[in-house]
Formats: structure tokens, sequence, C-alpha cells
């Protein structure tokens, strides 16, 4: 179990990466788009970093399948809270005919 | 970690555990040392997956708020300090890699490394809280801390907001301040482990067959970083910023 | 702890007096409280959740004693709504949720999966005290002044027209949900990592099945529960809004939230019950249990069920009627494999052979009130149905049936099945069956007049009502009575039993499981030996052929 | 002693009632036939196999998928017609007919007060006519109510900040109880009225004996005294959009979205004026939060849905426009 199977450049490629990202995501915000655009933008970016971090760092890539269940029911269980909860605020709107329903 | 892989042979393997030095870092609940260590790895991704939903549930109420209150948040977003927001990141960044190769250092039984490793993590994560504490100085000096420093009047007429959006601008403070405070305070802890760590490695705890508290606190520390990087674009990146 | 006992002892153990078992392997109080033996932290906490369990019963107690007039004038309306507030928080949060999981699956889990102890030994001491902890900050709440929100906690009430404890409760409730989440993950990593050579996934009895589910909401859904109270907290505490309109909240986002964790935490509550049943029913009926990957799938289908259908709360609550129909229609999905489960469990009975001693007779109640509660949930997850007995005595009819007539039910079929192994001793046959029927039939008086009521339209949460009310209210508070004297009697023949019960026999329902295969009580560290698996759980037949004459 | 008032089943005192009992016969009968079939096998499984002397278990069947699938997929089909059956009701108990009276309700701790569209006004006590569709129109002033009216089925949450909205169609005349059922705090129980039911005739005299001028006209009044009338005027000074007409109207705003013109949209733009501005017009008006009360924007929207073509009142002396307003922007349009 001792054996380290990612190599130290591996490392320092990702987190090199992981600073151009970040140069990126901030370098994007003095872009003048409409602000949904920032939050699109920003949240795809920051879903590639953490994903290089979760491979990489967390070692998710080399990790058994218990650990990739842990990982996609984690995401799955968060976006359920996210998607219909959400879902909700985006449809309160849609019936404009019957008021503050 | 990985079943296939091994760094000793099975006899070799065989006389380490059964060495006095690695038996008495067994539970008596577990078998061998693989099965503690990947019952403490699993443990610990549990508890992440737990705290993925503790953070879910504030990014949700930031998201529906967002969703409600675009203009407000917009212009509350911009005024946060996405200079200090940015290098913070970084400074995380960096700490992860020397986290990283701590773990991968131990694993070769290369103490020295493996000591300036945990040490240079533990002082990135001491810098991060630093600027934390520098950006949250200069949001006392510039009046952003709803409740106690707040002054409604500026966002009306420097910002051109409306009184009604002002409570917006508090709200959006407030899951600002309770988000990074959040994170802040596991910064805090991870701290306190990776030096748990330092001093016991610095004991000569740890070897290649057993090292399972690094490799959690390991994982623990990324974690608090991937929340950070979510961080960055919900709080500081919702609006368009100018050159200064 | 020192080396573990590897030195193997293959001479069968003494019947009749165990010399080490766990309750005598070290003296003490402090033996007690620094204990990391799993099972004696799950006496540390049948303690706790009993006595939480009567200062709440105390408190409905004198809500239904109120209610026996229409008037109402036991108490004073602020006293009445401290009281039904008390029952409601401590019966959800420090009695059925954590009852189960916490006291029989931290004593039956790791000797039904043939392991020395839990995975993280420690942890859990430390998730014992902070339940205590949350315990006594909400007993603190509720004697010193008390709150008056309900245990639903709704804003913008809870977050500022509500002047009493608010702050000291829901931080009482975080500190126990804490204590949950690390109980489900030391349950999740030693169901995993601990079971005995050759027990796998599919010969897992059905009680670790359904504790490894309930674990897995506990992780999920705790933590939303505890952002949401601690959203409320800062909202009190530096007046700010995060829920209250005042300030731009939403209180509807706080619904939401809460929802998030209270409609899976019903299943927190009622899944380890099902697993208790699925192994008592074989047990009685000297059957396999039919259907055993149907059952077992299906709680895995409640528990992921579960999380999709929380805004069946919320269906006149104002929001989308678009997110009101994809709730409704998730929400009867859940009742899918609650329907699976019930029909599984008769078809068990069919051609068995069956005998009634108190744990099958508290186990046909299960079945019995939870059909009831189930078809009745029906009723509510239906947009039209639910738009008229909402927020009235229908639901806390409907909830009771599953919690108290299911859940409480099923915990009671669960001690009754394992006090022999817990204790050692047989508690008095005729009593215990006594108790069965009386608690049945108290539960009935008690809330099948609710269910009218809430037809008829009385709202929760009432001090006074309309006269026409009336019968049905004396009737229920009569029930209550009578289930008051069902509860109570279990206290006295188990405690009788734990001095003059005679011994028990290491396995006296001639059960399969592995938990039967130790001593009773077990040693310390559960086996002499680390057992083998070779067969499924329930193999009642293969028993029957070596054993009958 | 009891059996004078006892209560078997509530009155069905609305056309929603009906249909909400109708679907409650078919879900007892069908859930009660499933619950009975239970009961059923369980009492005669434990008699027909209880344990005898020298009874020994049959050999058995360990499991069976047809009849597994069977007894899965039979109760999603059920639940099906459960589902749409419960639907189509909630749907129908949704969307109010656009003829409907509407009544606005305001929840306060601990009591309710109406408003009818004739200027009545009422607390803890609501009147209305048999056989006309009654849309409730209902906000709170502190915390979270709820409307509920057993003997019609409606039951709708009133949230502060907010409109939520419920209607009924009464069909037998009488007192009916109105409960509010969400928690709100030491006297909920007090929070309780009482519907009076009554024949047309009888409802025109209540409405005649207890007439204080329409909602409307009260509405008129506050619309002057709060001098809206100095930008809304209908004359070549507006510095505001024009009000005839608008209710029910689609507006375009100057985000190039555009929004129907119902009660939560006229409230909110007295309340939050610059949320929502009408394409061509400048942010100008002040905010009346705090000023109004939630009565007075009821009265107010009365008056605005009232006001057709040409009937704004013209501007008086007694009203000048306020001296503090920018100048009037140029570039405006008429909506």
């Amino acid at each position: 179990m001792a054996e380290p199977l990612i190599r130290v450049q591996t490392y320092v490629v990702v987190c090199v990466l992981l600073v151009l990202l970040t140069v990126l995501t901030v370098g994007l915000s003095f872009w003048h788009v409409p602000p949904v655009w920032h939050i699109v933008l920003g949240l795809c970016i920051a879903v590639c970093k953490a994903s290089l971090v979760v491979l990489f760092f967390m070692h998710a890539l080399i990790s058994t399948r218990l650990t990739w269940i842990v990982i996609l029911v984690s995401c799955f269980w968060l976006g359920i809270l996210l998607v219909l909860t959400l879902g909700d605020y985006f449809s309160r709107g849609m019936v404009p005919a019957a008021p503050g329903h | 970690m990985s079943p296939e892989s091994a760094i000793l042979t099975p006899e070799e393997r065989a006389v380490l555990d059964q060495s006095v030095l690695v038996r008495h870092r067994l539970e008596e609940q577990f078998r061998d040392l693989d099965q503690q260590h990947e019952a403490a790895s699993l443990g610990m991704w549990i508890f992440l997956a737990t705290e993925v939903m503790f953070f879910g549930s504030l990014f949700l109420g930031l998201g529906a708020y967002r969703y409600l209150y675009e203009e407000a948040f917009e212009k509350a977003s911009i005024k946060l300090n996405w200079i200090i927001g940015g290098t913070n990141t970084v400074v995380l960044l960096v700490s992860s890699l020397f986290m990283v190769l701590a773990v991968h250092y131990v694993k070769l039984a290369r103490r020295k490394e493996l000591l300036v490793c945990l040490g240079l993590t533990a002082l990135l994560g001491l810098l991060f809280l630093a600027l934390k504490g520098l950006e949250y100085y200069l949001d006392y000096r510039d009046n952003l801390i709803p409740g106690w420093r707040f002054d409604p009047e500026e966002w009306i007429e420097k910002e051109g907001l409306r009184a009604e959006q002002v409570p917006q601008v508090e709200l959006f403070l407030m899951f600002y301040w309770i988000m990074t405070g959040l994170h802040g305070l596991h910064v805090t802890l991870g701290i306190a482990a990776v030096l748990t760590m330092l001093i016991l490695a610095w004991r000569g705890h740890f070897s290649p067959a057993y090292y399972s508290p690094v490799d959690v606190t390991a994982l623990y520390w990324h974690f608090v970083d991937t929340v950070w990087i979510f961080l960055l674009p919900m709080l500081y990146l919702l609006g368009s910023h100018t050159f200064p | 702890m020192s080396t573990a006992t590897l030195e193997p002892s293959s001479l069968p153990l003494p019947l009749e007096e165990p010399k080490e078992t766990y309750l005598n392997a070290s003296r003490g109080v402090m033996s007690w409280l620094l204990t990391k033996d799993h099972k004696r932290i799950a006496l540390l906490y049948l303690i706790t959740v009993t006595v939480m369990f009567f200062i709440g019963g105390v408190a409905i107690t004198i809500v239904r004693l109120n209610l026996m007039t229409p008037r109402g004038g036991l108490v004073e309306p602020d006293t009445y709504n401290k009281l039904f507030t008390a029952h409601g928080v401590i019966m959800v949060f420090f009695f059925l949720v954590p009852v189960v999981p916490t006291v029989l699956g931290n004593f039956c889990l790791p000797l039904m999966i043939g392991a020395k102890d839990l995975a993280f030994p420690r942890i859990n001491l430390a998730s014992w005290y902070l339940f205590v902890l949350g315990a006594a900050w909400t007993l603190f709440a509720v004697l010193a002044g008390g709150v008056d929100t309900g245990w639903t906690f709704y804003t913008p009430y809870s977050s500022k027209s509500s002047h009493y404890n608010v702050i000291p409760t829901m931080i009482g409730v975080v500190i126990s949900g804490f204590s949950s989440i690390f109980t489900g993950l030391n349950f999740i990593v030693t169901t995993h990592k601990l079971r005995a050579p050759g027990l796998y996934w599919w010969r897992l009895p059905l009680f670790v099945w359904t504790i490894y589910a309930t674990s897995f909401i506990f992780l999920l859904a705790v933590p939303v529960l505890a952002m949401a109270l601690i959203l409320v907290i800062l909202e009190r505490w530096l007046h700010i809004g995060v829920f209250d309109p005042a300030y731009g909240g939403d209180p509807l986002l706080f619904q939401h939230l809460f929802w998030f964790y209270s409609h899976p935490a019903v299943y927190i509550m009622i899944l380890p019950g099902m697993g208790i049943i699925s192994e008592v029913i074989p047990c009685f009926a000297r059957k396999p249990l039919f259907g055993y990957t149907a059952v077992a799938l299906s709680s895995f289908g409640i528990a992921t069920l579960s999380f999709i259908v929380w805004a069946h709360h919320m269906f006149v609550a104002g929001i989308s009627i678009y997110a009101a129909m994809i709730f409704s229609i998730l929400s009867y999905m859940v009742a899918v494999p609650s329907a699976i489960k019930v029909f599984n469990w008769t078809a068990t009975l069919y051609k068995g052979c069956i005998s009634f001693e108190a744990p099958m007779l508290f186990s046909l109640g299960f079945v019995a009130l939870f059909t009831a509660g189930g078809l009745t949930g029906l009723f509510l997850a239906s947009l039209g149905m639910d738009m008229h007995v909402h927020d009235t005595y229908f639901v806390i009819a409907h909830f009771h049936f599953i919690m108290v007539g299911g859940m409480v039910m099923g915990y009671m079929a669960g001690l009754h099945y394992w006090w022999p192994k817990i204790s050692g001793r047989m508690y008095s046959d005729w009593w215990s069956k006594m108790a069965a029927l009386i608690i049945f039939v108290g539960f009935f008086l008690t809330f099948l007049p609710q269910f009218l009521l809430g037809y008829a339209g009385m709202p929760r949460r009432y001090h006074r009502y309309p006269e026409e009310y009336h019968v049905w209210n004396v009737m229920s508070s009569a029930g209550a009575s009578i289930l008051a004297v069902g509860y109570a009697l279990p206290l006295f023949y188990f405690l009788y039993s734990l001095k003059y019960g005679p011994r028990a026999e290491p396995n006296p329902w001639h059960a399969t499981g592995l938990e039967w295969q130790t001593s009773s009580p077990p040693p310390k560290d559960n086996f002499a030996e680390t057992p083998v698996v070779v067969r499924g759980p329930y193999e009642y037949e293969a028993e029957k052929a070596q054993n009958e004459p | 002693m009891f059996a004078d008032n006892i209560i078997w089943f509530p009155q069905e005192a609305s056309t929603t009632a009906r249909d909400v009992d109708i679907f409650l016969y078919f879900l007892i009968s069908v859930c009660g036939s499933v619950g009975l079939l239970v009961a059923f096998l369980l009492i005669y499984f434990s008699i027909r196999y209880r344990r005898r002397p020298g009874h020994l278990p049959l050999p058995s069947v360990r499991t069976n998928v047809p009849l597994e699938l069977f007894w899965t997929l039979t109760p999603v089909g059920i639940f099906m017609v459960f589902f749409v059956w419960g639907a189509t009701i909630y749907f129908g108990a949704y969307r109010a007919p656009d003829d409907a009276t509407v009544i606005y309700g305001q929840g306060k701790q601990w009591m309710w007060k109406f408003q009818h569209p004739e200027g009545q006004r009422e607390i803890n006590e609501l009147h209305v006519p048999i056989g006309r569709p009654i849309k409730v129109l209902l906000t709170s002033e502190d915390v979270i109510h709820s409307f509920f009216v057993p003997d019609f089925r409606v039951h709708m949450d009133v949230l502060p900040d907010r409109y939520t909205s419920t209607w009924f169609q009464p069909t037998v005349a009488g007192t009916y109880h109105l409960f509010c059922s969400q928690y709100c705090g030491t006297n909920h129980a007090g929070m309780v009225g009482t519907v009076y039911v009554l024949k047309p005739a009888d409802y025109q005299e209540w409405l005649n004996s207890h007439s204080e001028g329409s909602l409307a006209l009260e509405g008129r009044k506050v619309f002057l005294k709060y001098r809206c009338i100095s930008c809304h005027s209908a004359d070549e000074h507006a510095r505001a959009p024009v009000l005839e007409n608008l209710y029910g109207s689609r507006v375009r705003l100057n985000n190039a979205e555009s929004v129907i013109a119902d009660e939560g949209y006229i409230r909110e733009s007295i309340l939050y004026p610059g949320a929502k501005i009408v394409a061509g017009w400048q942010n100008l008006m002040p905010s009346f939060k705090g000023q109004v009360s939630e009565e007075e924007i009821i009265e107010l929207i009365a008056f605005i849905k009232a006001l057709g073509r040409g009937q704004t009142p013209p501007r008086v002396e007694s009203y000048p426009p306020p001296v503090t307003t920018p100048p009037i922007n140029p570039t405006k349009e008429k909506p």
C-alpha cells in the first residue's frame, strides 16, 4: 500500500495548472459581460479545479471503487439539494396570472 | 490504498507487522494495519461527504438569494477584496501541493522531506489566516460588517442602490462572513492537525507501513482547499471588476 | 487497551454462568464513563434515551390532559405551547432519531457482523458525550423558561417573535446532530471494513442493512439541518435577516433546508425498526425471510427516495405548483419500497411455524400500525387531499402511526428480542405480552380518533378548540393514559429481570444471527474467536434439520 | 351528553369540498381494502400457522420474482391514479376563475382582517354569498399564518411581505370555522374566525348595512392623500406612467423584460418602486414602505384595478407637484 503511484512532477504540474486557472478565473471577472456569466464561468472553472484537487491531490485517481462511490454520492446528493430547491425558486414566477403564489 | 502495489515483500511485511513498533499502533478491533488504514481513510472520505452537505446548504442559500437579488449581490461582491481573495487561493493551492508531497515522502520513508513539507503546509496555512485577518481588517475599515459597521447611506449614495436593496447587500455580506468564517475555522483546525503530524513525524512515529494519520490529515486539508476554490467565484467574482 | 485476545479457545462456553462478560470485565464508574466497548456505550445510550423518552412523555401527558376539555383551561396557552415544543424536540431529536441506531445498533452491529468493536471506539464514546451535552443544553432550555416555536422552528416566528430559549435549544439539537453524524460514520466504516470472513453483503442480516441505510441518511441530511439552525441562531443573535422577509430573506428557504433533513429523518426513525422486524419475524416463524434481496434493496430505495420528497410538507406553503407536483409524484415513489417490505413480511408468515413471544407480538403490531400509517401517508402525498388535511390532526395521527406505532413498536420488539443478550437475563413472559397488548390497544385508542379529528378540521397545536371536537379528544386522551401504562410496564419488568430474572442461554430464541453464537451477555471482545460465516442470515430450515429430534 | 356535538365528518360547503370528499372515498376504498387485506393475512397466517406440538414448518418458497414484481408495479400504477386525481383537484383549487370576487385578507398575531371590494371591513368574520366564486388574497403582517376553512376544504399559508391566494365557491348557507393552522405563537388557538355564507339577498342586505364606501373609493382617497396624482396624472405634466387600464395588462420594463401587472406587481411598485421600472421612465419615485399600511396598499390596488380610461382624478391646486423632483424625463412614452 505504501508505494506512491503519482510522481512528484505530476503534482507540481497539477499545482501550476491550478494556479493558472485561478489567474484565469480572476481575470475573467474583468470581462464586462452580464453577471450571470460570471457565475457560470466561475463555477465551471471551479469545478475543473476541484476535480484536479480531488483526482490528483486526494488520490481519487488511484483509489478504490468505494472512494469513488463516496465522491459520487456526495456530489449527487448536493445536486439533489441544489436542483430541487432552486427549481422551486426558478419556477415560482411561471404562473403569472395567479399573483404571488 | 491500492491493493496491487507493495514496496515490501509479503515476508518483510509480516515481520514488520509483528514488530513491536507497529504492533502497538494497531487498534484491537482491526485485523492488520492495512485494514486500519482503509477504515481511517474511508471514515475521512465519509466525513468529507458530510462536510459537502454542510457547506452545500450555505451555497444553496447564497445561490437562491443571488438569483433573487442579482444587482445588490453583484455590487456587494465587487466591494470585496479580490486581490487578497485571489492571493489566498494561490496560497492554499500551494499548501496543498506541499501536503500531498508530505504524503508522498512519508510513503518513501524520507523523514527530512516529510518534515519540511509538513512545516511548509502549516506555514502557508498560517499565511492564509494572516491574509484573511488583514482582509477582515480592511472590511472593518470599509464598513462591510452588517449589523456592526455598516452604513446604508453609503450604498445608496455611492453605489446607487435603492433603499430596499440595502438589506440584500447585508444578506450577501452575512453569507460572506459566515462562509469565510466557517472556512477559516476549518483552516485553523487543519493547521492544528498538520502541526500534530509534524510533531509525530519529528518523533519518528510514521513509517511506510503506518502513515494513515498523515494521509487522513491530507484528505481534510485538500477538502478545505476545495471549498475555497468554490468560495472564490461565488463570493468575490460575482460582478464585473474594473482595473483600479 | 492492551493486546487482543488471539488465543483460540475452541471449548464451548459454559452456558450457565459466563465468567467474564462485558458487564464485569472492569468495575467502577470510570470504567463505564471512559469505556470504549460498544456494548457499554449502548447501555449508556439506553439510559440516556430512556430518561429523555419519559421526560418527553410527561410533557405530552400534560398536553393531552389539557385537551380533555374544549376550553383547555389546565395550563396557560404559553405553557401549552412550550409543552408541545418540549415533547416534539425531545422525542424527535433525542429519542426517535437516536434510539435504535445508538442503543440496539451500537450493541448489535459489531456482534452481527462478527467484529470485536466498531471501527472507531473513541469516536463512539465521544458521540455519546456529544449526545449528552446536546440533551443537557436542550433540557436546560426547556426547564429554564421553555421554547415555544414547535419542533419545526419555522421562521420568521423562531427568528424574531418568539422570546424564549430558542438559541440554547437549537444549539442542543445541532450538537446532538454531530453525535448522529459521527455515529453514522462509525457504522458505515464498520460495516464496510470489519465484517467477519465469509460475511458477504448478501449474507448480511437485514438489521445491518437498515442501520447502514440509516447511517447514510444521517451523514447526508444532518449537516443541512445543522446549517439551517446555525443560520437561525445567527439571525436571532446578530439581528440580521437570513430568512426574515423584513430583511429580504425568504422564510421558505428555511423550510426547504429544514425538511431536507426532517423528512429523511422520518426514515431514520422507521428504517431501523423495519430492520428489527426483519430479524424477529423469520426467527419466530422459523422461516427464511421471504424476498431477502427485495427487502434489502428496498431499504436503499427508501434511503435514496426519502431525500427527494421533502417539499410535500410545503404544498400549501407558497412553493411553485410545478415543484409541488414533482414532489407529490416522488412522494408516491417512496411508498413503493415500504409496500414491498410489508408484503414480504406478511408472506414470510405463510406456512411458518409461528410462536408468539413478546418480540413477535410487538413485530406484528409494528406491521399492522406501520401499514395503517403508510396508507394514510398516501392521502397526504396527494396534492388535493393535503390541501385539506395539512397541519391538522390527520397529519399528527399519520406520523404518530409511523413513528410511535411503527418505530416504538419496532424498538420494543428489538429490545425484547435482544434483552437476554444485553443483560444475560430473561424477563417475564406474561408481563411482556401484556405490555405488547396494552400498547397496541392504547395506541389505537389514542390516534385513531385523531384521524377523524383531522379530517373534521381540527388544526394542530391548538390549546383550545370548538365544542364539536370534544368527544374525539376525550377518547384520544383516554387512550393516551392506557398507552402511558403500556410504556411504563417494560421499565419495571426489565429492571426486575436484571436482579431476579432467570439466566439467559446464549441463544434463547434459537435464532441464526452471529450475535447469538456468543455467550449471554457477550465477553468484552465479543467472540472468543473470529467467526467464519458460511451461509445467509435466516437459514432456519437448515437449523431445524440439525436440531429437530 | 357528548352525543349532541360529536362531529363525524365536516360539512361540504363549497364546490371544492365535494371534489375532495369524492377523492377521499376513493382513497379510503382503495387503501382500506389493501389495509384490510394485510390485516386479514396477518391474522389468518398467525392462526393457521401457529406453532403446535408436532407441527413442523412446511418447506417454503424463498422468493418469487414475479410476485415481487407484481406487488412492486401494482402500487406504482395505483399511485399514478392517486397522483393525477389529487393534482387535478389541487390545480383547480389553485387557479381562481377569472370572474371571482376578490376579498383581501390579512393575518396578524392573532386575528384575521378582511376587506371587501365594496369597502366593508371585518375582523375575525367573513361574509360571503352563496354560489359566487370568492378569491381570497392573503398577506401577513408578522409571521406565517395559514388560512383554513375545513368545511370548504381550502388551505393556504399566509406569508409576510408576499401575496398568496386561494379561492372557493360556497354552496350551503351557514356559519363555518376559519382557523389559522400554521403555528403562529402564544394565542395561535385564538386566531379563529367565522365564515358566514349568506343567500345572495341576505348578502346584499349585509353589504348595504355595512357599507363604508367601496374599497376603490377608499383607494382613491389614499391615492390623493399620498399625492400619487402629482406624478401619475393623466395630463402632459405626468412624471410617471398613467395607471388607467393597467391591471392585468402586460407592462414593458426598461430592462427589455415584461411583467403582467397583477396585485403583487402593484404592491411591489408601491413599496419598492425601483425594482421594476416601466420602459421609458426614470427611477424617480420614492419608496412608500413604512408610510402606507397593508390596508392602504390593498385599497390602492382596488383603486388601480377599477381605474378605467379617462378616470384618473384631475390634478387640483391643493396637490402641487413635489418641488424636489428632478425635471421630467424627455424620452417618456405613454404606455
